[in-house]
Formats: C-alpha cells, structure tokens, sequence
C-alpha cells in the first residue's frame, strides 16, 4: 500500500460519505443532533483540498497529516476519534514507505485501540466502534492467514454490515444517543453507519477499480 | 428553512465578524484557528476560556470581558470546536497564571478540550459541567450534560479570576459552583440547523419535550402540554430533588429561553417558579431571567437553580462587563 | 399554540409580577389599573412615560430605569393600554416638570394617548413615533408606524431627561431624533397572540414577509426568501432613501430581532448591513444589536438607521440602567 | 326606552359577538393584529360585571358608566373610538329618564359623531364609521317619520348588512389595514362587522324579545 492508495481511498470514502447524505443525517437526527454526516462531510472535504499535500508524503505521514486535519476540522465527537484514528494508523507505520497488508491491518488494530482510549467506548456501546472493532479484528486474522483480497474485502463488507445493523437493537451507553436510554432503541448509530460506509468504499475501490 | 444567511458554509464567519465589529470595544476576532477574546486584557489572572458549538448565543462569546471569560472558541452549529482552537486561544490569553477551560458535559467538547489540554505546554485545568437533571446520572455513560448552568459557573469563576484566584481556586470553585447548580428545560418547538436545513425533531402540535437538550436532544419524554405551573412544579422536582437545600437556603433563580419564547413567557416561568421555591422556604436572593443559552430558534426554557452561599454571591455581584452580561 | 402560560387572561398580569420581582431593585408594579414605574424616582425631570400593547418585550417596561423612562403602560397583547393607565402613571411619576409621551404611531395608541391628554392636570406632551418606511407617507392615511426607533428615541430623549432638559427641550429633541431615524424589516413566520390561539398570518416555507410590522401585520409585500444580502440591500436602500444622509455622516445602526431569530443571524444581518453602509461612506459609530423590539416569537428581523450629531452621541453614550440597556 | 332596554341590549350584543368569534376574528387577523374580537369580548365582559351597579342608573348615566368602563378595558384603536360613542350618546341623554325614538336617534348621531373626531374618520375610509355613519342618519330619519319598530329595524339591518359588505371592496385610510394598501381589498373590516353584528342584535331583541 502507498500513498497514492490513500488518496485513493480517501476519495472513495468522500463519495460513498456524499451518497449516503440522506441516511447518516437522519440517524443523527434522530439521536443525536444532527450534525454527524455535516461533520464528516467538512472533514472530507478538508482532505480534498489538501491533496496536493499528500501526494509526496509516505504512508506514516499522509495518515498523520490526515489525522491533524480531521482533528482540526471536523469537530464534534468524531472530531478527535477520527483524528486519532489516523494519527495512530500513521505512528504504527512510521518507517515503512509501502507496508503490506498485515502492516496495514496492524496499523487499523492500533487506529481503533486509539478511538477506545480518547473515547473510553468499547464493544456494545452503541458507537463507531461496533464496527471498527470487528473490523479491525478481522482483517487482521485475514491478512495474517494470508487470504486473497477480494475475499477479504467481502468478509469485511458482510461483517461490517451486520455490525452496523446490530447498533440497532442497542443502548447507547456513550455519545449524546447515550442521554435517550431506551428511545435510542430502534436506530442505527450514525458513526457505526460512516464507519461502514467508508469501509464499503474502501474495500469497493480495492476490489473494482483497484489501481495497484 | 428560512433563516437570515448568505452561504450557509461562511454563516459562523460572517455571524462573528458582526459580532466582533459591534463589540470592537470588548472584542477581537481571530481567524484560522477561530476564536474570540477579550480586547483588554488586564493584569496577570488565571485565563479562563470556554468554548463549545455555536448556537447557543450569547453563550460563549456574548460572555467574554472583564469579570468573565478571557476567550471562547466557537465550533460550527451544535458541534464542539476543534484543540487547535483552545491551542491559540490559551496561547492568546495565558498571562502566566495559567489557563482554565470550562467545558459543558458533552463527549465532543470533553474530548476536544482534553486532546487540547493533553498538547498544551501552558499549566492547566478544567471544569466540566454537568448542571442538567433530566437526564439522570449513570455510572457507565458520559454523565449529565451541560446547560444553562455553564454561565453561573463562568461568571462566579470569572469574578474569582478577576480579583486574583489562583488556577487551583478557581478549578476548586468551578467545581463547587457546579455541584450547587440544577438545571432542566423543556421544549415545545425543534431547531433547523442551518448546514441540516431541516428540523432536528418532529414534534406534533400538542406536544413537548420534557427534559430537552440544547442541541434539540431529546429528553426524559415526549409528552403533552401542559399548563406552566404544572411544568414548573415538575421541573423544580427534579432541581430541588437532586440540589436538595436545606429550608431558608438562599438560591438564584435562572429562567433561560431556548430562543424562540417570548420575554413574557419567561417572565411568567419566573413567577412560577419564584412562588413555588419561596413557597417551600427557600430565599431567591438573585435572578437571571432571558435567553442566555440557546438551541437557536427552539421555542421552551429551562430553569436552573444554584444554592448560594456568601462567597457565591458576591461573586454573583461582582462587577461584570460582556455583551450579555453587564452589572 | 404552545406557550408557557396558565390561563390566558392572566398571562399579562402573571408576567408583569414576574418581571417585577426578578427586578425589584429597578421596577415597581402597580395594578388597577396596570402600569410599572422606576423604583427610585430622581430628582425633579421631566417623566417620561410610554407604553403600547405588549408583546414587544422587552419594550418598553425593559427601559424604564436611570437614563430611560420613569413608567411604562403595557397593554394587553398587541393592543394599545388604555388612558386611566396612562393617567395614573402620570400622576405616580411625575416630578412638577411635566410628562411627556412617547408613543408609536398606531391608532388605537394615539387615540388612547390623547384621550389621557385631554383629561390631564399635569402638563405635558407628546412624541410620535413612526421610524417604519415600509408602508409610505400619505396624506390621508394614519402616517408611518412606530417600531424598532422607538427605543433609540427614548433612550436619548432619557439621557436628556435625566440630565435636566424641560419638557420641551425633550419633545423637541424626541421629534428631531424620529425624524433622524428610519427602520424596516422582514418576517420569516408569523406570531401567535395568546389569547387568539392561533398565527396571525399564514406564511409558506419559502416565503417572507417584506415589510412586515411588528404585530404580524403584513408589509410592502410576500416574496420568495432570498439571501441575506440581497434583503439587507433592499431595506436599506429604503431605510437610505428616507433618510438621505450625507456622505461621511455618522450613523447607529440598530439590528432588531423580532424574536424568534437566533442571534447568530443577527450578527450576521449587522455585519452585512455595517459593510453596507461602510461602502457607502458612511461611518457606523454606534451599534445595537439584539431582540429589543419583537413580535412575540416571530422570526425575522429589522435594519434601524438613526442619523447622529455629537449631541444625539452623546446622549446615546449616558448612563443607563434599565433590564434591556444598561450601560 | 329606559335602562332596562340598555341591559338587555347589551347582553344580546355580547351574546351575538360570541356568536361571531370566528369571523370577526379571521378579519383582524387578516387586515389588522388579529385582536379585535378579544378587545370586544373583553369590553362585553366588563359590561357584564358592572351590571348590578347599571340598573339603578337613569340612561343617561348608564352610557357613561358603559363607555367610561369601556374605554378603561377595550384598549387599542376600538377601545376610544367605542368608548366615546357611548360617552357622548350619555351627554346627549342627560335629563331624560326614559327618551323616545326621536332622542335615542340624536344620541346615535352624537355617539357616532364622537367616533369620527376621535378617529379622524369619516365614511369611505373601511371602518366601523361605514355602517354606524349611514345607520344612524337612517335611525333618525324613520324615527323622525314615525316609522313602526319592525319596519324600523329591518331597515336597519339591510342597510348595516350591505354597507358592512361595502367594506370589502375598500382601501383602508384609517386604522391598520390602511397599511396594507390594496392588500386590504377584498376583507371586510373588523369594526364594520362588529358593528353590523352589534345593531343586528339590539334590532332582533327590539322585534322579537321586545321585554318594554
Ligand atoms: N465515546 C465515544 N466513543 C466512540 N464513538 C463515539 C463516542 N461518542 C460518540 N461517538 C460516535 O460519534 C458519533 C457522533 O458524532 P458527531 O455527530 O459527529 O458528534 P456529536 O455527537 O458531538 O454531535 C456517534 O454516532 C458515535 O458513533
Ligand atoms: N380612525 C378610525 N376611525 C374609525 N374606526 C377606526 C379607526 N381606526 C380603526 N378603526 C376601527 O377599529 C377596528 C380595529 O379595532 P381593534 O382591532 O380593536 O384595534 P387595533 O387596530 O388597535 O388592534 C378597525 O377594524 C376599524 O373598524
Ligand atoms: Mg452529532
Ligand atoms: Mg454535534
Ligand atoms: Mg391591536
Ligand atoms: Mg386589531
């Protein structure tokens, strides 16, 4: 993976993030307060514009440099979740200018365990990390067991996806859903719901229109 | 949506520059980072800076001056501002006695402030506050959101800074300030926000909100109108419920607005409220009706009670001068 | 309708008490009839009196104090106060220096007003009101209504009172600055009288309401909601061409909300309308910026241009400590 | 007529006003501030309360306690204007314990006469002035003529009702509709409702309920 994969990716998620405008604000609305899909919309836009920048930087920096902007950026809860996310991905792969997939999944494990850490969530708290815990966690069994990439990015994709759908039947114990108690049941989170349409774009463009 | 705006992208910009250009004398914009401070700063003090989403006017930058906050860093609508902001504002404020950010119970501010607290090279603290009862507290969850509360707190903790309190007590007060302090609203109308576009909630036309947000959150329950005494009666419940005051405690009464209730509305919340509090034996020694912490245009109020003691109110009384504010 | 209230009959009565205990320091209540009166009353100057249907909050009970007016006689909602109001707060208030009226130029206050005039022992005088350009002069007609100008004239005409000015010295100086000032303005909803239950005027979720008056009545015209330049230009293009002023003349400019607009637009209005005026050479000295003159909760907004001299200036600058302005 | 007949009278005006709640209060709303039908109901409210203190009270003084009491309850433009109406119908009576036809006549000209100075009103400007100006020249005249109670009253009525309806095809020059302009065309006038409703039901209790 390089950087030009990043910027790659990073573009998938901005598009995917815009096709689903309608579905991540309603969650938010009905939630939360309403600015989730706002938030994740300025930070991509944010990285759009600095691009340019990222083209020369290797991977450790383009994520670190991702991560500075999204935290400067986005704001909210996500804000520095996000943001922390990718610092962290970028620290883990400090000194590998093309790391492989396992690097790559050991960098994802590092960027969710720091989401953990600023947000002191885990598993079942109706957040973002019900699917990037998984997520995580099984891309890194994947990649270890060394498993082709399209088959990869399906399991990935179907794991996500009942993730997502799972913060459905939850109580929020973190995040403003966390003041609704039981109203919450019934809605998706609106971070678990990003957090899988990016992955599904990601995994999208690796599977399709991969350039490398 | 109908709303006063140009491009809804460049509305908190173009909001600040106005209110920065109205205020020239108390104010100064700064742009990338965004924040606003007090034009004169004086002597050596504690810094105090808040911050927050925006729509919640004339919180937090409406309460920045002398005898209250150093700096405010505005976020976008309803969503928290960014540690690169509270970077360059504490950098712009810090006279050397360190810096005091009073932050609302929200996820997105808590930790917004602390990545900011965790890079800062300045000493430091934070009050967090977490004045509404409506929702209760819970030891897994994030806890009790900030409301209307915040702004008592900022101004009794601004006194203190004024007068030459040092970060450890004004942290120390902040805090107690907070344990004394009980909120709770309710709302009867949603609010747009302006890059949404649409109504945070549906909300029928016999209906309220009980135990609302400030961001349009939703509450305790939905549930139907009912006459004011009979919320007031309710609300106070809650408020005294957890504040539990001795008989004959002195209080202040806050009545805030969400935005889209008239003054002769809360006016009247105010009556309630003060019959009610006086009828069970408390003393309202000090009053604060008006729109003060808002969820932009929400029609409903939330009322807030503090119990004083000596200090607490001549830290209420001490001179104050901000846009919002003055005395 | 969803308000804070009891029972709608005594919605008035029940704020008034509310508004006067919150502010005991500043107001006294009277009932019976109804009027409120500044709590210390000076040295003998001339009374200065208004009043007009509520709903205006806080105009004008919100002014009365040091440097503003010496009583205030609300009516019901939107309906004009009736002459023993204004006869006994007359006969409370005065000094042996003669009341003068300060009265928007609406029918029902007018005829009132001068029904209280008639039956007057004291002596006393009356200043028009009628800043509103939207609905023309004519020469039959009742003439231009009075609406967010009414507080510029008495805050100043205040300061000259308080200061020592006769009774004619204030009405002459009370016309001059309404014939300094101009305003205008633009409703995105309508407003709900209380005791009507229900919206004055039907509005469609793209439309505003150009020109609107501040009890909902309709204005130059219903038009599609544009960006908020373009209605800053329209209405100071009408604000600018009734007042004319010279090149390089210093204004006040006064933002106004109606009450159920955020502030964060009204900034956002004040900083359009200031690069306005700006770029037209004129020099923006003072700025208000605020719900002072409302429309219950009704969204929208008014542009109020007052044309200064040094002494207007300086009476703008005078002390004042009411509820709304203080200084 | 004596003040027994003001009495009833005014409790079927009260009971007709109610009646018409809604159209007269739709007319305010839409060429006024929507308050004219509470401003009326509350001047019959405070009518109706001061009751007990009218009946000893010759007509005369019975006027002047109602438009005294009136114009210290109605408030707003309709508040004068009613107020010295009643006032001056006072003056007019003064001395005559029990007045005929031809002298209840010359009080409602007086009485209206009142309300054009107050308001510097006259015909033509979509007021209350458009029904009680033409109603009470045509009360004197048929009373100057003898003209029998019933025939009297429907006159009466048919003149109130087709002048009222005049309003609607009026541009205001008084009160607030004359802000409206043209805007105005098209609604009939709150206070020429009012007034129409008023004589319609003094007229129905002078020919059916007739108690003298
Ligand atoms: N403590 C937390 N840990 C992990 N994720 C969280 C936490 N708090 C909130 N989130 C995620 O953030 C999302 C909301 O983000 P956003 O709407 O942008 O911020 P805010 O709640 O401040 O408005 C939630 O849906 C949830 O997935
Ligand atoms: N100058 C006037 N002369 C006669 N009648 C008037 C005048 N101004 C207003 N009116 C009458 O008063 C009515 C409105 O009364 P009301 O709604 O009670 O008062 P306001 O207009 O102050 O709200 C109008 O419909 C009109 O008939
Ligand atoms: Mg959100
Ligand atoms: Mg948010
Ligand atoms: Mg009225
Ligand atoms: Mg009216």
């Amino acid at each position: 993976m390089n950087t030009q994969d990043i910027i790659a990716a990073a573009q998938a998620v901005h598009a995917a993030i815009l096709g689903n405008e309608q579905q991540i604000e309603s969650l938010d609305r009905a939630i939360g307060d309403g600015d989730h899909f706002i938030n994740v919309r300025r930070g991509c836009e944010a990285i759009a514009a600095i691009m340019p920048e990222l083209v020369p930087l290797p991977p450790a920096q383009a994520f670190n440099r991702i991560g500075m902007k999204l935290l400067s950026t986005i704001g909210g809860a996500s804000g520095p979740l996000i943001g922390s996310f990718f610092i962290s991905m970028g620290k883990e792969l400090e000194g590998s200018p093309e790391p492989d997939a396992k690097h790559f999944a050991r960098a994802l494990v590092a960027g969710v365990e720091a989401i953990k850490n600023r947000g002191k969530a885990d598993l079942g708290e109706k957040t973002m990390l019900d699917v990037l815990i998984p997520a995580s966690r099984l891309l890194l069994r994947l990649a270890d067991e060394g498993c082709d990439r399209d088959t990869l990015c399906t399991r990935l994709k179907e794991e996500a996806e009942s993730n997502m759908l799972a913060t459905r039947d939850m109580i929020a114990t973190k995040g403003r859903a966390h003041f609704l108690g039981e109203r919450a049941l019934g809605h998706i989170d609106p971070g678990a719901k990003t957090s899988q349409v990016a992955l599904f774009a990601v995994c999208d463009m690796l599977t399709v229109g991969a350039a490398s | 949506m109908k709303k006063f705006v140009n491009d809804v992208e460049q509305l908190l910009q173009e909001s600040l520059q106005g209110l920065a250009t109205a205020h020239s004398d108390l104010l100064t914009l700064h742009l990338d980072p965004t924040f606003v401070t007090r034009k004169q700063l004086p002597q050596p003090k504690v810094a105090l800076i808040s911050g927050g989403g925006s729509g919640h006017e004339p919180l937090h930058c409406g309460l920045i001056g002398t005898g209250m906050l150093d700096a405010a860093c505005p976020g976008q609508v309803f969503t928290s501002p960014t540690p690169d902001q509270m970077l360059a504002a504490a950098a712009a404020v810090d006279r050397g006695k360190g810096v005091l950010f009073i932050v609302k119970n929200y996820a997105g501010d808590v930790m917004n402030f602390q990545m900011a607290v965790e890079m800062m090279p300045q000493p430091c603290a934070t009050v967090l506050v977490n004045d509404d009862v409506a929702v209760e507290r819970s030891t897994h969850g994030t806890g009790r959101r900030g409301v209307a509360g915040t702004l008592i707190v900022e101004k009794m903790v601004g006194a203190a800074a004024e007068a030459g309190a040092s970060l450890d007590q004004c942290k120390v007060l902040g805090d107690r300030v907070n344990s004394r302090t009980a909120s709770m609203g309710v709302a009867f109308t949603s609010c747009t926000v302006p890059a949404a576009g649409r109504a945070t909630f549906d909300i029928a036309e016999d209906e309220m909100e009980f135990g609302v947000g400030i961001h349009g959150e939703p509450g305790r329950r939905r549930g139907l109108v009912r006459p004011a005494q009979e919320l007031v009666n309710e609300l106070m419940a809650a408020i005294l419920g957890d504040l539990q005051p001795k008989p004959g405690s002195e209080v202040l009464l806050h009545v805030n607005g969400f935005g889209g209730t008239p003054l002769i509305e809360l006016y009247l919340l105010y009556h309630c409220a003060n019959q009610l509090l006086e009828g069970q034996g408390l003393k309202v020694a000090r009053s604060l009706v008006g729109n003060y912490t808002t969820a932009l245009e929400m029609a409903g109020a939330s009322l807030t009670v503090t119990l004083l003691d000596e200090e607490m109110k001549s830290l209420w009384d001490a001179p104050v001068h901000t846009v919002a504010l003055r005395w």
